[in-house]
């Protein structure tokens, strides 16, 4: 295994995120859309994704779509900046403080629903 | 071998484009542009309501809505090309098999272009309204 | 004082396989990594295959995997790598013997981006004119000996050989930004192509590994840069 | 395989690319034939500056160039070839900088130049800005330009043969055998001329700062068959080498105002050379040094080795005019030149000696300038004489591009209307008769025993300081050498990359030039240059201004001619500075 830095490591989790992120986008959207079939589809598919293990998914997509933004944000400023490159770890560690910084309270807000809805067999 | 340092005489046919710079500059704008909608996305989804409430009625409410039409969409198709794009350069990063690598390129493209159809008809070509209607006449109320 | 020097061995006429070999060196803390391989060649197994020549970080000869990051052996101390050395092959590059991996792909991406002056006027009769200051901007990427440390660290490389990688990104970058030359135009044929710079995902794993101090992404971002710039 | 170019050029360092570059200049087709990548030579490692008298920095002329050049050789380099050298290097500097040499700049934006060993104005009245240098990698800019240049050319390139023998029927250059490391095949080359450009030996010594792929190679095959080597016994000392590695700190240091200290402090050039001290040239220097050491005026535990102090310079003209060996010292000795001195010793460095040829680059046989037809020389390995009994610093920059650029031109010349010979692939016997007998061999010395041996043994008898006695003991040990050389065996029986086996055969070649050393040392009877005869410490112009030829002859023995010193404008004058 090489032994890459930070730059390196930015790289692979901006790709891993990338992709889940994309794969994500297609259920959704199939998700989503499948409200053109009508209430009963649409809820019985939504029903589905809504079982806990989808939820802890959904919580690991949000989480790389924080990472994702973020580090993008990183990478455009490395593309246009002089100082963006030369600071780029500290970006990479500002970008990890932002997604713990805003991933906190995001799992304290929605940790107990999710233990709620899977002791109580889903909200409705 | 012999090696020949040649002007770069085979400079090939696809060089002379600028398609994977003017790609590159879409991946920036698609992004910078995307963070708002994303995040907004995800507050307005996650945080302000509870995810695993969502349901039939929320979808088809907020799909009748003209602003969250254009939003979605917008999202849709600016995270679709964005992320197909990044797919490609996965795609050719991973799949070092010319042969292997067409055909992947070829089922991802055409999901990905089914996928755009199907979402956009669900925005702009299906009337919820009625569909709402029709379900409140049949269900009685919709729960939230 | 003895270290452990273990080496990715690989003899392609015997047996398929890369694998681990493990000597006891007796080395000094300031001995070069570039001794240790040289003591196992000449007093241990004369069968180790490496390159080597300047044997001060000036040819470009010895690049490696070094405890897991590309070095030159020549530069490389065992004082700074303690008592257990690891010593691959560079990665990415098909290996033809031992830590000897074939080349020929490198100097073609390197071909590729014209690396020479491209100015068609008719020089002066003495030397052109160039400021120390317009010098200064392309001064660290004249430092490049060709190594290929960069190139064989980087991740997008070692998954998609057909990368240009970034010696000849720099290489281009020594050229365009020469307030002497006129070639931006002509290189970018090679740079544009999807196999081109635009791959590069400024991972910095080249940065880190240049045995020169050049800072590799930096440059290649300039290169970008001045390609944007340059259509629109 | 066979392979036919019209122009062959053995090497591919300064030399070899310059000669390659004129030479498709001519429209003939060139091919190049290098045991190293040619970004690998040696040349990139020179620091320092390449001389000419461009006068960007203060008046300068080419004739205190010739001057210093003539003086700093000891009266024994052929003036013509000064002249003409000191007046065409101008013109390649330029033409360097046209080819897109990165030179550091002036204010003015004309090419820099800083001082160096041995170069003066007026003829010895003080030091000059000389040395055109683009930071303290000039030698790496020289070799990547030329390189460039090639790629842009289309010049053709063997990397990683290695030249094994050179086929010479009746006094006419035909071609070429070498050896193919991927494969471990043998080739033929046809040509119908051959430059030889392979560089220098310096690793016949122990403490160098050549590569270890500079071993002499083919001085040595044209030395077996019988073509003379000259002035072998003028071999150079770098003072400056990083101790006890002996990685080449570049004279520049001195030149930005670097002084050399002994255990006392003392700044003990100023006693040796008064009038221009540190920047005395290089055999001088080495001597001062040895001598330092000598009268326990060293430092060190045991006190055997003196100190560069550049601390007293702004560390900005460190970082920025010889960040190189700034970092050199730091690396590898845990120095800081900026705060501390380093230590250093003379280094085995430089070849003046090697195969005789004209001004045009032609390899000539005895003393009346007989020409091989079809072989031509340029570079450290040749000998035309620029450099007589020393090289001044920078010199070796030029005489590359100089000469380089008249053999390429010549050779060419030469093959447009030559007709190729008819060789068959029998040409490969000898050399397949010595690889395998290496690889088949049993039971007999290792290449690493028998190298440190020779490198040992040189360094104590053959280095700076030489006499009668230890000469005479050192040709007994080469003659043992090549015996025990004869049963030498490798580990390595493999075909691919056989690393082992070019190691074996380089040590071989590197016996030869060490015996053409080791005797015309013995046999120059005077101290000229770098060449200090301890028991003839005196200059002999008398006996000796002349150039030495020496030839192999049967059963380890040597034979001596000589070649008249080509004399002109300067007169043979005492050598103080
Ligand atoms: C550390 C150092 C610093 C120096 N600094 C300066 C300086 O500042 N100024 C200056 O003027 N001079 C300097 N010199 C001297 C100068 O650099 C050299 O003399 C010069 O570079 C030699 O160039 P070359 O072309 O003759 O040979 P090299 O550059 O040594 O090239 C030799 C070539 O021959 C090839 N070759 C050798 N044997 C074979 C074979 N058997 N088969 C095939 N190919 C073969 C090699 O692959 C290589 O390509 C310095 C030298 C050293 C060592
Ligand atoms: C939210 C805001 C987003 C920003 C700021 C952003 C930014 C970026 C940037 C700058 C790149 C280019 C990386 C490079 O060239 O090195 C990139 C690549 C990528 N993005 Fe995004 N992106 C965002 C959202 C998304 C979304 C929603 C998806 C999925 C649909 C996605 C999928 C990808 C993929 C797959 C890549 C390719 C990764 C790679 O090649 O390594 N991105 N993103
Ligand atoms: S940029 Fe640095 S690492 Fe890359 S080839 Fe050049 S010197 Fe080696
Ligand atoms: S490691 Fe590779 S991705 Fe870019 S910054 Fe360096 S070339
Ligand atoms: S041997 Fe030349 S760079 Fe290491």
């Amino acid at each position: 295994m090489y032994r890459g830095r930070e730059g390196q490591w930015a790289f692979f989790l901006h790709r891993i995120s990338g992709i889940a992120l994309l794969l994500w986008l297609l259920l959704h959207t199939l998700n989503i859309s499948s409200a053109m079939w009508g209430p009963a589809v649409s809820n019985r598919l939504m029903l589905f994704f809504h079982v806990p293990i989808f939820q802890v998914g959904l919580l690991l997509v949000t989480a790389a779509a924080l990472y994702h933004s973020f580090n993008g944000l990183r990478i455009i400023i490395m593309d246009f900046t002089g100082w963006g490159i030369k600071y780029q770890r500290q970006l990479w560690y500002g970008v990890i403080a932002l997604c713990v910084l805003v991933a906190v309270p995001g799992l304290i807000l929605t940790v107990p629903r999710i233990i709620h809805a899977a002791t109580h067999g889903g909200a409705q | 071998m012999a090696i020949r340092a040649r002007r770069y005489a085979d400079a090939k046919a696809q060089a002379s484009s600028n398609t994977e710079l003017l790609w590159w500059v879409f991946m920036r704008v698609s992004g910078l542009v995307m963070v708002f909608l994303v995040l907004g996305h995800i507050y307005m989804n996650f945080v302000l309501i509870d995810v695993s409430t969502i349901n039939y009625t929320y979808v088809a409410e907020r799909l009748s809505n003209t602003t969250w039409k254009i939003y979605d969409w917008l999202i849709l198709v600016l995270a679709m090309l964005h992320g197909m794009n990044g797919l490609r350069y996965v795609m050719d990063d991973w799949i070092r098999n010319p042969a292997r690598r067409f055909a992947t390129k070829a089922v991802v493209y055409s999901l990905a272009v089914l996928v755009v159809i199907v979402g956009s008809f669900s925005l702009f070509n299906h009337d919820f309204s009625k569909d709402l209607k029709q379900a409140a006449q049949t269900q009685g109320s919709v729960k939230p | 004082m003895q270290v452990t020097l273990k080496v990715m061995r690989h003899d392609p006429a015997k047996n398929a396989k890369p694998g681990w070999q493990t000597y006891s060196v007796e080395a000094e803390p300031m001995d070069r990594v570039l001794d240790l391989l040289h003591k196992v060649k000449w007093y241990q197994d004369s069968s180790l295959a490496f390159r080597r020549s300047c044997g001060h970080g000036i040819c470009g000869s010895d690049a490696m995997v070094i405890n897991g990051v590309n070095q030159l052996a020549c530069k490389a101390l065992v004082k700074n790598l303690g008592m257990l050395i690891q010593v691959e092959p560079l990665h990415g590059l098909p290996v033809e013997k031992d830590l000897i991996v074939n080349m020929e792909g490198f100097f073609a991406a390197y071909r590729s981006v014209k690396p020479y002056l491209i100015n068609e006027e008719q020089p002066p009769e003495r030397e052109r004119l160039q400021s120390p200051e317009d010098r200064a901007v392309f001064d660290t990427s004249t430092k490049c000996i060709l190594c290929a440390a960069c190139t064989t660290s980087c991740p997008v490389f070692w998954v998609n050989g057909s990368y240009i990688g970034p010696a000849a990104i720099v290489q281009a970058h020594r050229f365009i930004f020469d307030s002497r030359d006129k070639g931006l135009r002509e290189r970018m044929q090679a740079l544009n192509a999807s196999t081109g710079l635009w791959r590069c995902r400024t991972a910095y794993n080249c940065t880190e590994a240049c045995p020169r101090g050049i800072p590799v992404t930096k440059a290649i971002e300039e290169v970008k840069r001045a390609m944007i710039y340059d259509r629109f | 395989m066979a392979h036919e170019h019209d122009v062959i050029v053995v090497g591919a360092g300064g030399s070899g690319l310059t000669s390659a570059l004129y030479a498709a200049n001519q429209g003939v087709n060139v091919a190049v034939v290098s045991k190293l990548y040619p970004t690998r030579s040696h040349t990139g490692a020179a620091q320092g500056g390449i001389g000419a008298a461009l006068g960007n920095v203060e008046e300068d002329h080419w004739e205190w160039h010739m001057f210093d050049t003539i003086k700093g050789g000891d009266y024994l380099t052929d003036q013509d070839a000064a002249e003409l050298f000191c007046k065409e290097v101008i013109d390649a500097v330029i033409e360097l900088e046209h080819m897109g040499l990165p030179f550091d700049r002036l204010p003015s934006g004309k090419i820099a130049q800083r001082r160096f060993g041995g170069h003066t104005k007026e003829f010895g009245k003080a030091a000059v800005h000389r040395a055109a240098h683009a930071a303290d990698r000039t030698g790496h800019m020289i070799l990547q330009t030329l390189y460039q240049q090639c790629v842009k050319e289309g010049i053709t390139f063997y990397n990683e043969y290695h030249v094994t023998d050179l086929i010479l029927e009746g006094g006419v250059a035909q071609g070429l055998v070498a050896y193919e490391l991927a494969s471990g095949e043998l080739h033929t080359f046809k040509a119908k001329a051959i430059v030889v450009a392979s560089g220098g030996y310096g690793r016949a010594w122990k403490t160098t700062s050549n590569a270890y792929t500079l071993t002499g190679d083919m001085q040595a095959i044209l030395y077996r068959k019988g073509i003379p080597l000259e002035d072998m016994e003028f071999y150079q000392f770098h003072p400056t080498g990083l101790f006890p590695l002996g990685i080449l700190l570049t004279e520049g240091a001195r030149g930005e105002g670097g002084i050399l200290r002994n255990g006392s402090g003392e700044r003990f050039m100023e006693r040796y050379a008064p009038t221009i001290k540190d920047l005395a040239p290089r055999d001088m220097v080495a001597r001062a040094m040895y001598m330092e050491v000598r009268e326990g005026k060293g430092v060190g535990p045991r006190k055997d080795y003196v100190l560069l102090d550049l601390t007293h310079l702004p560390p900005e003209t460190i970082h920025n005019k010889l960040p190189d060996i700034a970092e050199f010292a730091q690396i590898y000795l845990g120095v800081d030149p900026t705060k501390q001195p380093v230590p250093v010793m003379p280094t085995a460095h430089y070849a003046m000696g090697g195969i005789p040829t004209t001004v045009n680059g032609e390899v000539v046989t005895d003393g009346n300038n007989t020409v091989v037809k079809g072989l031509y020389a340029a570079g450290e390995v040749a000998c035309v004489s620029l450099h007589g009994a020393n090289r001044l610093g920078t010199n070796s920059l030029g005489d590359l591009v100089v000469f380089g650029r008249r053999a390429g031109v010549a050779a060419a010349k030469f093959a447009k209307d030559a007709e190729f010979y008819d060789f068959t692939s029998e040409v490969l016997g000898p050399s397949r008769e010595r690889i395998e007998k290496i690889l088949n061999a049993q039971g007999g010395p290792s290449v690493a025993d028998m190298r440190a041996e020779l490198q040992q043994t040189m360094q104590d008898r053959a280095s700076v300081f030489r006499v009668e006695s230890l000469l005479q003991e050192q040709t007994e040990v080469l003659k043992e050498l090549f015996d025990k050389y004869e049963k030498v065996v490798v580990q390595d029986r493999g075909t691919k990359y056989n690393t082992e086996l070019v190691e074996a055969i380089e040590l071989g070649y590197l016996l030869e030039v060490s015996e053409a050393t080791v005797h015309s040392c013995l046999n120059r009877r005077e101290s000229r240059g770098a060449h200090a005869r301890e028991d003839y410490p005196e200059r002999n112009d008398k006996e000796w201004l002349k150039h030495t030829l020496v030839y192999k002859c049967p059963n380890r023995a040597v034979k001596f001619a000589y070649k008249e010193v080509v004399l002109g404008k300067f007169e043979p004058k005492a050598r103080t500075y």
